[in-house]
C-alpha cells in the first residue's frame, strides 16, 4: 500500500480512465479503438489500484467469481448477437435501418454518426465487458502469486 | 517529413526483432526469458504487418474527419490487433504455467526443471 | 459452427446449477452440432463445395460485383474439410463421454468441459475455413484450449510441463504462419485460400511463405525431426483430451495439404517437395517406432507409435504429391496413394484415440503409467483388455481391421512407386505389432499383482466412449470399400483437382 | 460395398473372416480330437525347470524393462544416437524447428 497521495489520487482518477475506456468502447466503430482496446484502458485503471493499494485489498472487491461470469456473459452476448442474424446468414447485421444504431452511415470523409453500425457497438461492448473481466482476472492472479497468495476456486 | 525515412526501415526492425527473438528462444534456457523471447517475436510479426500497409503521406483509415488523400491499408492494422489479442492471452497462459512449474520445481532453468525426456 | 463456441462460454454458467445440469448440457449441445455436421456431410456429398459467408445475405456477396477480390470473411466447406470435420466430431463426442466419469473428484471441471468445446471449435474453424488469417487465429485458439487442457492436471509437475511445451511451440509455429501470410498478402492484397491460389505467381517471396507455413505445420503435426514435443504432451494430457490433440494434429496436417495442394498446387515443383514428404513421412515412420519401443511408459509408447503412423499419413500423401504431374502415374498409383494415407487419418485417429482412452483407464485405477509396475490387468479389467486388443491389432495393420486396409493401400500404392520404401513400412508395422505385444504382455496377462487385486472395471461412460471407436474401429475394417468411396475419395478429389475450390469463391472473375 | 477395389487389386474382409471361421472351425475340430488325459491343477501343469525350484508367479512375470533385452542390446549403438537429440529441452526443439526451416526453404528455392 502506497502513501496517502497516491491512494488518493489514484481514488480519483479511476473514475477518468473508467469514462476514457467507456468512450473507446462505445466509439469503436467510428475512431480507432473497440472493445479490446478500451478494455485494455479500464484493466490498465485496474492496475493502478493494484498498486496504490495492494492486491489483497483489491481481492475483496473484485470476486472471480464475478469476473467469470462477466467473461462468459460478454462472449455469450457477442455470439447471441451473431447468432441472432441466423435468419438470414451467420453474423448478419440484422439492425440496419431499425432505431438501435441502425443509420445508413455517409460515404466518404463525414464527422461521424454514432447511431450507425448496425450490431458492432453491441458487440464492441460484449468484447470490452469480457476483455475487462478476463484481463482483470489475469492480472490479479499473477500479481496475487507474487504475494504468495493463491485465487479461490 | 516522413518521405525521408526509408520505407523499408520498419521491415529492417522486424527483421532484427525476429532474428534476436529467435536467439533469445534458442539459447536461454531460462523459461522467463523464452516467453520473453516470444514476445518480442510477436512484435517483430505485428511490425511487419503495420509495415506492410503503410503507404506513404497516408491519413488514418477513419472516414471521421479525414483531410483528402490517400489512406494507409486497414486491413493489416486489424490482423495486427488481432494477433495482438491472441499473443496476451498466449503469454498469459504461458506465465501461469511457468508459475506451476516453479511451484513443482523450484526452478525455472529448462534443463532443470525437466520431468519428461527420451 | 458458433454452436460450440455458445457451448463453451455457457457452460461455467450452466455448471453454477450443478454437475448433473452441465454434464447434460454439454452432451444434448454436442449430439446437436454432431447432427449438424452429418447433414452438413451429406449435402457437401451430394451439391459440392459449400461458401459460407459471415454478414451477407447470400454467399455470392463474397465477390461483390466489380470486385477482383474477396471483402468478407468465409467459410469454404469441400470434400477434404469435411473429412476432417466428420473425424473430429466422432472423436469428441468419444472423448466427451469417456470424460464423464472421468473428471468424477477433479476441481475446475467447468473449466475442461469449455476448455473442450472450444478446443473443438478451434479444429472445426481449422478445418472449414477460407481465409488464411482465419487459419492463424483458429490455429490460435486451438493451441490455447489444447495446452489448457494439457496442462489440466495442474497437481502434476510433468502435466504443467507437457501443456508449457505444446504452448511454447504453438505459438512460435503460429507466429511463422502469420509471419508467412503477411508475406502473401504483401504480394497480392488478398487473404482468401481460393484467391490467393487463383492469383498466385510463385515468386521467391512465395517460396519463402512456403517454407515457413511448410515448416510450422510440420511441428504441429509432429513429423520427425520436429516430433520431440509430443510424446510430453500426449503422455500427460488427461484422458479423452489426448484424442482431441492427437485430432488437432491431423488438422495441421489437413492444412498443410490445403497449403501445398490447393494454395500452390499445380505451381511448385511437386517431384521434389513430394520427395520432402516421402523422407519425412520415412523419418517419422523409422523414428517414431524404435523410440516406442524402447519406451516403458504406456502413454509415452502410444505417441511415438502417433509420430510413426503420421508417417505412413505423409508417406502416402507424399507419393500422390510427387507424381502429380504425372497424369500416367497419378491414375496408376498416386491416387491410390493419397486415398491411403488420407484414410490411414480417420483410421489412425480412431484406434489411437481407442488405445489412449485405454491406457488412461489404466492409469484411472492403478495411478500409474510405468508398464514396469503392471501386470495381470485383464483378469479385473476384461473390457479395457479386449479393447486394447482391438486397437493394437487395428494399429499393427492386422487384418481385418481398419489399420489393415488404409495400410494395405499405402504398401501396395508405394510398391510401385518405390519398393524400399514399401519395406521400410512394412518393417515398421511388423516393430509396431511387438511393442503393443510387449505392453500387452507387461500390463495385462501374467499373474494378478498384489498391489492390484483390488482393482475394478472402468465406470460405464468410459466403456460406452472406448465402445463407441471399438466400433468404428471395426466397422470401418468390414467395410473399408463403403468409406473409401463416400467420404476419403472426395477428398483425395479435393486435393487433387483445386479448381472447383477456387472457382468456388473466384468464379466470377476471370 | 465391403470390397475395397484400388485398380490393380481387391480387398475382401468378408472373405477374409469367412476364411478365418473355416480355419478356427478347424482347429476346434484337430483339438477335440487331442489328447483327453490332461487335467488342470495337478503336477502335469508345473512348471518343471530342471530340478530347480521355481520362483512364486509374481516373481516370474517379465517386466516391460527386459522384454526384447537381445534386440535393444544389439542396437545399442542406435539407441545412444538417437537418446541424444531427444533432450527434452524445450529450446532444442525450436533450434530444430528453425533449422528445418533453412533446409526447407533452401530447398524449396532451389528446386524451382
Amino acid at each position: 500500500m502506497l502513501s496517502k497521495i497516491v491512494r488518493t489520487v489514484a481514488n480519483q482518477l479511476i473514475l477518468f480512465i473508467l469514462i476514457f475506456g467507456l468512450y473507446i468502447i462505445v466509439h469503436g466503430h467510428l475512431t480507432p479503438g473497440g472493445g479490446f482496446q478500451g478494455g485494455a484502458v479500464i484493466v490498465s485503471g485496474v492496475v493502478m489500484l493494484m498498486v496504490a493499494f495492494s492486491s489483497k485489498e483489491l481481492k475483496k472487491s473484485l470476486r472471480e467469481r464475478v469476473l467469470s461470469i462477466m467473461e462468459s456473459t460478454g462472449a455469450l452476448i457477442l455470439i447471441g448477437l451473431a447468432l441472432a442474424g441466423i435468419g438470414t446468414v451467420f453474423a448478419y447485421n440484422f439492425l440496419v435501418g431499425t432505431p438501435i444504431f441502425g443509420r445508413i452511415p455517409v460515404t466518404g470523409p463525414n464527422p461521424g454518426d454514432i447511431w450507425t453500425g448496425g450490431v458492432i457497438p453491441l458487440m464492441n461492448l460484449a468484447v470490452g465487458l469480457k476483455v475487462v473481466a478476463g484481463l482483470s482476472a489475469v492480472v490479479l492472479a499473477l500479481a496475487l502469486f507474487s504475494s504468495g497468495e493463491e485465487m479461490e476456486e | 517529413m516522413m518521405e525521408y525515412i526509408p520505407l523499408n526501415f520498419p521491415f529492417l526492425a522486424a527483421a532484427l526483432l525476429a532474428g534476436v527473438a529467435f536467439y533469445i528462444i534458442i539459447f536461454k534456457r531460462n523459461l522467463i526469458k523464452l516467453i520473453m523471447g516470444i514476445a518480442i517475436l510477436a512484435s517483430g510479426v505485428n511490425l511487419f504487418l503495420v509495415a506492410l500497409g503503410y503507404r506513404a503521406g497516408g491519413n488514418a483509415p477513419i472516414y471521421t474527419d479525414v483531410p483528402e488523400g490517400t489512406m494507409v491499408l486497414p486491413v493489416p492494422q486489424a490482423l495486427t490487433l488481432t494477433s495482438i489479442v491472441i499473443n496476451v492471452a498466449v503469454l498469459a497462459l504461458m506465465l501461469t504455467m511457468v508459475i506451476h512449474i516453479y511451484r513443482h520445481t523450484g526452478d525455472i532453468d529448462a534443463k532443470k526443471s525437466r520431468r519428461l525426456k527420451g | 459452427m458458433a454452436l460450440p463456441l455458445v457451448a463453451a462460454f455457457a457452460i461455467p454458467l450452466i455448471s453454477r446449477a450443478g454437475p448433473r445440469v452441465r454434464n447434460t448440457f454439454s452432451l444434448v449441445i454436442f449430439s446437436l452440432i454432431a447432427f449438424l455436421v452429418a447433414i452438413l456431410a451429406v449435402d457437401i456429398h451430394t451439391v459440392g463445395i459449400h461458401v459460407y459467408t459471415f454478414g451477407a445475405t447470400l454467399p455470392e456477396l463474397a465477390l461483390p460485383g466489380g470486385y477482383t477480390v474477396p471483402v468478407r470473411i468465409m467459410f469454404e466447406v469441400d470434400g477434404m474439410s469435411i473429412f476432417m470435420g466428420l473425424i473430429i466430431t466422432t472423436v469428441t463426442l468419444a472423448a466427451l463421454i469417456y470424460s464423464l466419469h472421468f473428471l468424477k473428484g477433479q476441481t475446475g471441471q467447468a473449466r475442461f468441459y469449455s476448455l473442450m468445446m472450444l478446443l473443438y471449435a478451434g479444429m472445426m474453424g481449422l478445418a472449414f475455413t477460407g481465409d488464411m488469417f482465419n487459419m492463424f487465429v483458429f490455429l490460435e485458439i486451438a493451441s490455447i484450449a489444447g495446452a489448457g487442457l494439457a496442462a489440466y492436471r495442474t497437481n502434476m509437475a510433468d502435466a504443467v510441463e507437457g501443456g508449457f511445451k505444446y504452448i511454447v511451440i504453438s505459438a512460435v509455429s503460429a507466429l511463422l504462419v502469420l509471419f508467412a501470410i503477411g508475406i502473401l498478402y504483401a504480394q497480392y492484397n488478398v487473404l482468401s485460400i481460393a484467391a490467393l491460389a487463383h492469383y498466385m505467381q510463385y515468386t521467391t517471396l512465395d517460396m519463402m511463405a512456403l517454407g515457413l507455413l511448410a515448416g510450422a505445420f510440420t511441428m504441429k503435426l509432429a513429423g520427425v525431426p520436429l516430433h520431440m514435443w509430443a510424446p510430453d504432451t500426449y503422455t500427460v494430457a488427461p484422458a479423452g483430451t489426448t484424442p482431441m490433440i492427437l485430432a488437432a494434429s491431423y488438422t495441421c496436417m489437413y492444412a498443410l495439404y490445403r497449403v501445398t495442394f490447393t494454395m500452390y498446387g499445380g505451381l511448385i515443383n511437386t517431384t521434389a517437395i513430394g520427395w520432402v514428404v516421402i523422407i519425412v513421412g520415412v523419418l517419422s515412420m523409422f523414428v517414431g517406432v524404435m523410440m516406442a519401443v524402447h519406451q516403458t511408459d504406456i502413454k509415452r509408447m502410444m505417441a511415438y507409435h502417433a509420430i510413426s503412423q503420421g508417417g505412413y499419413m505423409l508417406l502416402g500423401v507424399g507419393v500422390g504429391l510427387a507424381v502429380l504431374a504425372d497424369p500416367v502415374a497419378l491414375a496408376n498409383y498416386g491416387r491410390d496413394a493419397i486415398n491411403g494415407g488420407i484414410f490411414h487419418i480417420i483410421n489412425h485417429v480412431f484406434y489411437k484415440a481407442l488405445l489412449f482412452m485405454t491406457a488412461e483407464a489404466i492409469f484411472f485405477r492403478i495411478g500409474t503409467r510405468d508398464t514396469n509396475k503392471m501386470g495381470g490387468l485383464a483378469r479385473n479389467m476384461k473390457w479395457t483388455a479386449a479393447f486394447y486388443i482391438i486397437g493394437a491389432l487395428a494399429i499393427s495393420g492386422i487384418p481385418p481391421l481398419n489399420g489393415f486396409a488404409s495400410k494395405l493401400l499405402i504398401y501396395e500404392s508405394v510398391l510401385k512407386f518405390n519398393p524400399v520404401l514399401s519395406v521400410i513400412a512394412m518393417f515398421v508395422s511388423l516393430v509396431t505389432l511387438a511393442s503393443f505385444a510387449k505392453v500387452f504382455y507387461s500390463a495385462f496377462t501374467g499373474p494378478e499383482m498384489p498391489a492390484y487385486k483390488e482393482v475394478r472395471e472402468v465406470p460405464k461412460s468410459m466403456i460406452i466412449g472406448m465402445g463407441i471407436l471399438a466400433a468404428c474401429v471395426i466397422f470401418f475394417g468390414i467395410f473399408p470399400g463403403l468409406i473409401v468411396d463416400t467420404i476419403v475419395a472426395p477428398a483425395t478429389e479435393a486435393l487433387i483437382n483445386q479448381t472447383p475450390y477456387i472457382n468456388a469463391v473466384m468464379g466470377a472473375v476471370p | 460395398m465391403s470390397i475395397l477395389s484400388y485398380g490393380y487389386a481387391v480387398w475382401a474382409p468378408i472373405v477374409w473372416i469367412i476364411a478365418l471361421v473355416v480355419i478356427g472351425v478347424m482347429a476346434l475340430i484337430w483339438r477335440s480330437r487331442g489328447q483327453k488325459s490332461y487335467k488342470k491343477g495337478t503336477a502335469q501343469t508345473d512348471v518343471f525347470l530342471s530340478g530347480t525350484k521355481v520362483p512364486s508367479e509374481e516373481q516370474r512375470h517379465v517386466k516391460a524393462d527386459n522384454i526384447y533385452w537381445g534386440f535393444f542390446e544389439s542396437l545399442k549403438g542406435l539407441y545412444r544416437a538417437m537418446m541424444k537429440p531427444h533432450t527434452g529441452i524445450v529450446n532444442d526443439y525450436l533450434l530444430w524447428l528453425v533449422a528445418i526451416l533453412a533446409i526447407t526453404i533452401l530447398i524449396l528455392v532451389l528446386a524451382s
